[in-house]
């Protein structure tokens, strides 16, 4: 029987330690999996190589991990908001890596990763500093740049409904990354508004498939003040 | 000499948006150009977060954090939107299916270059987000931006200076005081507000300036 | 006013001529474009290159065009079915040509092409014959055949649900390469079973937007005869 | 001696299909396995026209010819199951998501080597449709088989005649007289059917055949 439903959070990383990959689904806080993150920094794991659009804002969600000192590399398209000048703090004293890339370049490495594409061309950032040192070819009189698939250990993952399978839907926008990022990582886990029947979505309007997924959550609110429980850790 | 406001800089742009267009309105002031666009177009917006079909802010009791748009605003979604996930969404984009950007501006060159994500190019927090493929993978790319930044130095330039988003893209550059054509390698000049010399918009701009034929007045159409 | 939808055929084609390339949504007949494929026969357009998964059966639907001697190429992944003895017939009298490649490789090529990526890299074909010839790469270790994006003229695309800015549903596998293709051709012209109002389809549950919908036709029955009246033109 | 029929192959084929794994059966017998699976495992069957979740064919009177198998013959939706386009469907089988993929075979190498797709690379026609993708992608390749040929020809060989469908990727071969592991460039067998011995197993096979320490009586499971 498949059954990726889970209730004990310890279940989520276990096996895993320091230094793992983990994509974090969401654009701004639409898709953002804040019961998972929180899980994940209950978790103890650090130097962290977080996979995000965005780099998170203030001291909850992602920006608690810069302030608990556990992330050690973040590669985004946006670091942009609150946490900005902490970042640049850690950047320069050196205990912080930042890889930033155009937004469908991120997109579509992480698909090519789930795909089974080790890399690709792409028009984006040809001719820009992103693209000084990395191989070029033109294709039709234009020039492109090779970027290279992008996998991780983990993916984190808010949905709207999940079912025992790991059948995912997704509400308005905060499907944006997550579907990627699921068929990406190689332990994708979700947390999901609604733990539905099999068969409550309809098999036509599945926004991520089973197959990516393997553990499902029912997903809880995050009290603003659990967040800052790094202070007493640290 | 009144230069036009934000407002009657994004009216302005929307009035260049034909019917039936999809249209990506970048983050910041492009994304004003959505509160113009002219009665009788149906013009359908995509946003780099996956949606082809976005409508106005929803009121404050409609918010859905959901359903946001590239500058994390609340939005809507019009009859015959469409969600997709991120590949696809830049899959439009980079498959050059949108007809038009509108981009903001730091700097722009007769050649078409853009700048308009980083002043230094060792900015320690550089942020590109959807630009770069915004501007490799539109029909068109219109800038939208005021003419001098704020210490009164020009942003349209015989080179930019700063970093690259994109080589050759720019197609018109629409400013507080006038619109421009970029094309052949130089800046002509389209339309100008009133009270204003050619001497000194020249002045005011780091690049020579070619006129049209016809020079329209610009004015706020709002 | 963005209304794709349209009555008269004589406009799929307008202003396309002979030698146009043509992808055909489809796998097997599940979501075969019949009406389309038809007017596309009746429009007398001829050296057509055809992209199409399978080759076609019998003297209908795709298998009309080879008896009327109106394909000159067909790019697919499985040349069988009852039209094969006419192909190798064709190909043999040097009237024909057929490139055949891996399933996955055709479907990505197609997404490539519409996605904006000029060209990729697939483990797919590796150390066979049909990469003989073309660029390889290891990554990780294992061989990669780089391949290049599959462009058309036009797609001909089978929906079951159709809007006025050409949003699309599809029936059960119906949906195969249909978005890939609608994504890949400078025209793409639709057959739908239900042409509904705007706002019919949840904008969650679209599975092709409308930005790659040219032309929206209400689908018909093919009589089975009518397909012969190449015969005649012939 | 009796070999298997082919429904016996396919039964014994299902026996090491595990629970919980996504799995591929490929075009003409590979089929066949669909109708053996084991009682009390779930196992999610992926075609690649864009299925996971794959049921049995329906009854007559509930066909729709939009839900096919790779072999284009009518079948069902499970609970549960979900649908997708050939991006996806290909992503799957290229992304190494599927724990297996069960294809036929003309011949088979002891490096692993598989041909199945044509018995003569100057094939006019030849039909390769999704195997090659199978091959390269699936996380373990069965190929199921008769042991020998039409013309009792063997279908095990020192190396594949025809032209490869993946180079080094089959891990175990069904054949209607035995089950093959396929390690270390050489042929183990593992499974035999009763009344045959090691002596005519290895006449009717092209290269050398090892034997696991115990071998296992083939039978029709089913």
């Amino acid at each position: 029987m498949i059954d990726k439903r889970a209730d004990d959070l310890a279940r989520a990383f276990e096996g895993l330690g320091d230094g793992i990959s983990v994509m974090i689904g969401g654009f701004g806080d639409a898709g953002r999996p804040a019961y998972l993150l929180k899980a994940l920094l209950d978790s103890g794991i650090k130097d962290l190589h977080f996979i995000s659009n965005n780099a998170g804002d203030g001291d909850t969600g992602l920006g608690a991990f810069y302030h608990a000192g556990r992330v050690r590399k973040l590669s985004c398209s946006f670091p942009r908001g609150s946490v900005a000048p902490l970042m640049e703090k850690l950047i320069r004293a050196g205990e912080f890596e930042l890889e930033v890339m155009p937004q469908g370049t991120l997109a579509e490495r992480i698909r090519a990763a789930g795909a089974g594409i080790p890399a690709f061309f792409t028009p984006t950032s040809y001719g820009t500093l992103i693209a000084e040192g990395k191989e070029t070819r033109d294709f039709d009189g234009r020039g492109h740049v090779l970027e290279t698939a992008l996998h991780a250990d983990v993916a984190l993952i808010h949905a709207e409904q999940a079912d025992r399978f790991g059948n995912l839907t997704f509400r308005h926008l905060a499907r944006n990354f997550s579907p990627l990022m699921a068929s990406a990582a190689k332990r994708t886990i979700v947390e999901a508004d609604h733990v539905v029947e099999l068969g409550d979505i309809d098999a036509h309007n599945v926004h991520s498939p089973a197959i990516f997924t393997d553990l499902v959550y029912q997903c809880h609110d995050v009290p603003e003040d659990s967040w800052h429980d790094w202070r007493a850790s640290a | 000499m009144t230069p036009l406001s934000r407002n009657g800089i994004a009216a302005r742009v929307a009035l260049d948006i034909q019917d039936g267009w999809h249209v990506n309105l970048g983050i910041g002031m492009p994304e004003m150009v959505a509160n113009y666009l002219p009665e009788g177009r149906e013009i359908l917006l995509h946003s780099e977060n996956g949606i082809l079909g976005m409508g106005p802010s929803p009121a404050e009791e409609d918010v859905d954090w959901t359903l946001i748009n590239a500058g994390k605003k609340p939005v809507t979604a019009l009859p015959g939107a469409s969600y997709f996930d991120h590949a696809w969404s830049f899959g439009i984009i980079r498959g050059r299916h949108l007809e038009l950007c509108v981009l903001g501006g730091y700097q722009v060159a007769p050649n078409g270059d853009l700048a308009n994500w980083a002043r230094d190019a060792n900015d320690p927090l550089p942020a590109i987000g959807g630009a770069m493929d915004l501007a490799a993978g539109a029909q068109r790319i219109f800038v939208m931006m005021t003419h001098n930044d704020k210490s009164g130095a020009p942003k349209l330039l015989e080179s930019c200076s700063f970093p690259l988003t994109g080589a050759g893209i720019v197609k018109k550059v629409y400013t507080d005081l006038c619109v421009i054509d970029v094309a052949d390698n130089r800046f002509t000049v389209t339309d100008m507000v009133e009270g204003l010399t050619r001497e000194e918009l020249q002045n005011r701009t780091g690049a020579p300036l070619h006129f049209a034929d016809q020079v329209a007045v610009l004015k706020d159409p709002a």
